[in-house]
């Protein structure tokens, strides 16, 4: 029965990656390929793998769209102030 | 049946779609950002490869516990946990090489004035 | 199996005190070069201890646990003569830096050089599939850093291309180990090397493509070499220095272990399971690699572009060379490695000397040089020479070993005659342009004072080239006893690492 | 790719090596064993869940190769099942069998791993190395904010604290645990505007743990004869004193990655003027 969950689970993940390709705007680009990973890291879950679920979640999912979100903003910044 | 094939090929090609997906933007794209989302995509494909060849159907978690028993009749019957450990690696990897990336392409913004690649080449010097 | 767990002094002693630099940076930025410096001369003194006093063939147990349960690292000759020369130049080019690297973060740069080289000999020395992938991004993403580090902002686009390149190239070849572990359930290269044909063809083809491919990106061979020029010529001449002398020689160790250890019948000449021949692959792109390289490094007006390209197809003949699979082939390719790294190496020192003299970057800039200051024309030109292959000089021997190897193994390997000999003719005409330039005195100029410390550096380099043209066998004993390790691997390597796999 | 190339060629191209790439996959996952055909009793990775060189070394006499000659690493201990709270002695006492193969039996790749988070927190700090800049005037985050992240950051340091000290225990470890905590910097950073954190604290803290490791590492080379070697007794497994030196290693791991993580997302955080002089 779980298999189909993860079916579905794996069909979500390949929609947002295609959505993080396609997305014209960088921001939401960046935030599905944080839920591309958040959906991996549940697929671990029903791959036995509860220490590579925690890991992705709190590295792939968390820090590293953090970092990029921090980065995206230090861009902008430099965007708008070249339009003053 | 249904279930037999999702079993043995939903992860594989989830994975794959994951890395075909990430590979395509990585190569076509023009923004550096697109380009470093991209190679996360892969990063996430390969690991979910990485795991999907090391777990079978009536596998169990790879950790003892009072109730998870992982030898049977001196049969191993938990889920490899060899290539679960080489993915933590590769995922602390993927994150050193993201910050890095990142930092290189907030420095071109700042040089370059741009996340173009096209316009950053055009640029002489 | 020797066992020489000492050794494991050559990762542990760099790491402990990459990690303490910051440290040492409190005190001083100078005392961070310091501790650079005399660590990787720590790793140079006790490598050359290890290949003069002949200790390998020999592995190191990490961790308490036997090769095919847990890690080890494998000391044959290559890795021997190898990590000597890693280490040798390394040191070589950490005396050049503490004299060009004054300005910026100093003490992080520190830090990315010294676990750049160590990481290089760690590719060396590995001999685990999955341990060589680890190694490899130390020495890249130290190597990104480093590339991108310097005031100009051209370094920034050559190492973001850099960067995209080799993490693909590295995810690659992760996906390539995990396909052959699915087979074989096992990390161990040398365990791998002796059951690779228990495998299914299709899929070791496919993984035997992946891997090459990933490997080739470091080893600059020809659809995955496009970061090469870029990157070279963006970033500070000791970085191009050590990325041409240092990751280079790691990335085709890596690439030809792999090809010829693992996926390689043992006998005389390496031919590959699956159900493509791996090494004609590789031939065939080392030898595209070499006449893209040099026609491109023929129109270049730059000199660091000009001496990038030269690497690549200098990196193109290397591989040739190897995939020739005989005893001879892969002696004129460790020799040819040798010289290339010393040779390659020295030139991007002596741009760096000039370009901080306020001599440009063209080749027209160089006019008169030997009136400016004879003593960096002179071991340019020595340079020039060991690069083309010029009697005396240390490139002549090897280049003439992989004519005597291609002629040996006859069949349509006779190509590489004539691909050797059309590199010489190009090179020659790029490198004597150069030389007579410099030679030439009809421009006046000011005389050009020589550093000290970079001068250091320079001439040792110059003199081993020589020393190695007039007496090859310093370097010729220790490639022959290498090229009978790789093409020799279940006598060699295999039953070095695990004694009793034999038994099978 | 160059610049004058037009979109649709690139495109095309592009979907071709990808096509290439898939196809291939497609030959190799049917040559694959997959799904329920996977056998983790083939591969090397059952001697880790084992527990037991002894035994494994009989499953690999009965198996088809290499045994001949080969001793066990520890023949001292017989082979029973293991059972969780009861089984002492153990060759390596981790119940977390992932644990035990990143930390001890592979445990040379994870020092690596380190070195690569470390390596690449410093190179992040030498690009953006420079004078900071004054920061323009920005909102204030109100004082429930402020006062919020800080309650929060003292949760979450625990939290952290406690996954990574029972890394050897319960799925988790040092590299979440590091992670967790930096997540929690990142919310003081969010808290307060110009909010720092003690930068000599934190690098002298950055190099005293990754150094330990290393340090552990060499006490292992002189006092069993090899590097990253195991020279504490492995308890009871199941116990929290179990497993000898991988709950000292994890705690190094969880402190670096932590301080890494943390000085990654302080030098993207702070903006920087260059200066070369």
């Amino acid at each position: 029965m779980i298999i189909y969950v993860a079916t579905l689970v794996v069909i979500v993940v390949i929609a947002l990656a295609l959505i993080a390709v396609f997305s014209k705007k960088l921001l939401s680009s960046i935030i599905s390929m944080g839920f591309v990973s958040l959906g991996v890291s549940g697929l671990f879950f029903f791959l036995q793998a509860p220490d590579v679920a925690i890991t992705e979640a709190a590295i792939g999912a968390g820090l590293s769209t953090a970092i990029f979100v921090i980065a995206l903003k230090k861009v902008k910044k430099g965007e708008s102030a070249d339009e003053e | 049946m249904m279930q037999v094939f999702l079993q043995n090929w939903i992860y594989l090609i989830g994975a794959i779609s994951l890395f075909g997906i990430g590979l395509y933007i990585t190569l076509t794209d023009e923004n550096i950002f697109k380009i470093i989302v991209g190679l996360n995509i892969i990063e996430s494909g390969t690991n979910l490869f990485m795991i999907a060849i090391a777990w079978h159907p009536k596998a169990v978690m790879p950790i003892y516990t009072a109730t998870n028993h992982l030898v049977v009749n001196g049969k191993v019957v938990s889920a490899d946990p060899l290539p679960q450990s080489l993915v933590l690696t590769a995922i602390v990897i993927g994150l050193g090489t993201t910050a890095l990336a990142l930092t290189i392409a907030v420095k071109i913004f700042e040089k370059y004035g741009t996340l173009d690649v096209r316009k950053i080449k055009e640029a002489k010097r | 199996m020797n066992i020489f767990n000492n050794a494991a002094l050559l990762i542990g002693v760099p790491l402990l005190f990459a990690f303490s630099i910051p440290l040492f940076g409190l005190i001083s930025k100078e005392l961070a070069k310091w501790v650079t410096l005399l660590t990787i001369g720590f790793n140079a003194t006790f490598s050359l201890y290890i290949l003069l006093t002949h200790k390998f063939p020999t592995i190191v147990v990490m961790g308490n646990w036997l090769p095919p349960f847990g890690e080890n690292l494998y000391i044959g000759p290559v890795a021997a003569l190898l990590v000597s020369l890693i280490s040798v130049i390394g040191l070589l080019i950490a005396i050049y830096n503490l004299w060009a690297v004054k300005r910026g973060d100093v003490i992080r740069f520190s830090i990315l050089f010294l676990m750049f080289t160590a990481g290089a000999s760690g590719i060396v020395l590995t001999g685990d599939i999955f341990n060589l992938f680890i190694f490899m991004e130390i020495t890249g993403i130290s190597s990104y850093a480093l590339a991108a580090f310097g005031p100009e902002r051209r370094a920034l686009g050559g190492a973001f291309k850099f960067l995209v390149v080799s993490s693909i190239g590295s995810t690659l070849y992760l996906m390539g180990v995990t396909l052959i572990y699915t087979q074989l359930g096992t990390l161990n290269i040398a365990e791998i090397a002796a059951r690779i044909n228990q495998t299914t063809p299709g899929l070791l083809t496919f993984a035997g493509i992946l891997i090459i491919s990933g490997l080739a990106v470091e080893a600059e061979l020809f659809p995955f070499n496009g970061w090469v020029p870029d990157t070279y010529t963006g970033a500070i001449n000791g970085v191009s220095a050590s990325l041409s002398g240092i990751a280079a020689v790691s990335a085709v160790y890596a690439l030809f272990r792999i090809a010829m250890t693992v996926f390689g019948k043992s006998g005389t000449y390496v031919t590959t399971y699956g159900k493509i021949d791996l090494m004609a692959v590789i031939a065939i792109l080392a030898a595209t690699t070499v006449v893209i390289g040099e026609l491109s490094a023929l129109s270049q007006k730059n000199v660091k572009k000009m001496l990038a390209y030269s690497s690549m197809a200098q990196m193109g003949l290397i591989a040739v060379a190897f995939s020739i699979g005989s005893e001879l082939g892969v002696y004129g390719g460790i020799f040819q490695l040798v010289n290339h790294s010393i040779a390659k190496a020295m030139l991007f020192l002596i741009v760096g000397v000039l370009v901080a003299a306020g001599v440009g970057e063209n080749i027209d800039d160089f006019r008169g040089l030997w009136k400016r200051n004879p003593f960096l024309a002179l071991t340019f030109s020595v340079g020039a020479f060991s690069m083309l292959g010029f009697p005396l000089f240390g490139g002549f021997w090897s280049k003439f070993s992989i004519v005597a190897a291609s002629v040996q193994r006859g069949g349509w390997y006779d190509f590489i005659i004539g691909l050797v000999l059309f590199a010489s003719v190009v090179e020659a005409f790029y490198y004597l342009r150069i030389v007579a330039y410099m030679f030439s005195s009809d421009v006046e100029a000011p005389k050009i004072k020589t550093p000290m410390i970079p001068a250091i550096p320079i001439f040792i380099l110059a003199v081993s080239i020589v020393a190695i043209g007039v007496f090859p066998q310093i370097v010729g004993n220790f490639s022959t006893q290498a090229a009978n390790e790789f093409t020799h691997k279940m006598s060699e390597y295999v039953l070095n690492v695990i004694p009793t796999i034999a038994a099978h | 790719m160059r610049n004058d190339t037009p979109e649709l060629v690139k495109k095309i191209t592009a979907l071709f090596v990808v096509a290439i790439l898939l196809a291939g996959f497609f030959v190799a996952f049917k040559e694959m064993p997959k799904g329920p055909s996977v056998n983790v009793n083939q591969r090397v990775s059952r001697l880790y869940v084992l527990k037991n060189v002894q035994t494994a070394t009989k499953l690999m006499k009965s198996g088809n190769f290499f045994t001949k000659g080969m001793k066990p690493l520890r023949s001292d201990v017989p082979y029973t099942p293991i059972v969780f709270g009861k089984s002492s002695n153990l060759e390596d006492g981790a119940a977390n069998v992932v644990t035990s193969i990143v930390v001890d039996y592979r445990g040379f790749d994870t020092l690596g791993e380190v070195t690569v988070l470390f390596l690449a927190a410093t190179g992040v700090a030498m690009l953006l190395f420079g004078k900071e800049k004054k920061r323009k005037k920005k909102t204030e985050p109100s004082l429930i904010m402020y006062v919020g992240t800080r309650i929060a950051f003292a949760v979450i340091f625990l939290f952290g604290i406690y996954i990574f000290v029972h890394g050897h225990l319960t799925p988790g470890g040092g590299f979440p645990g590091g992670a967790v905590i930096a997540s929690g910097i990142l919310g003081l950073f969010l808290g307060k505007n110009g909010y720092e954190p003690n930068h000599l604290g934190l690098k002298v803290f950055e190099s005293l743990s990754g150094m330990a490791f290393v340090i552990i590492g060499l006490t292992g080379l002189f006092s069993v004869k090899s590097f990253l070697a195991n020279f504490l007794p492995t308890g009871t497994i199941g116990d929290l004193y179990s497993a000898g030196f991988i709950a000292l290693i994890y705690i190094a791991i969880g402190m670096k990655v932590g301080a890494e993580l943390s000085a990654v997302v302080n030098s993207m955080i702070v903006d920087t003027e260059e200066e070369w002089s």
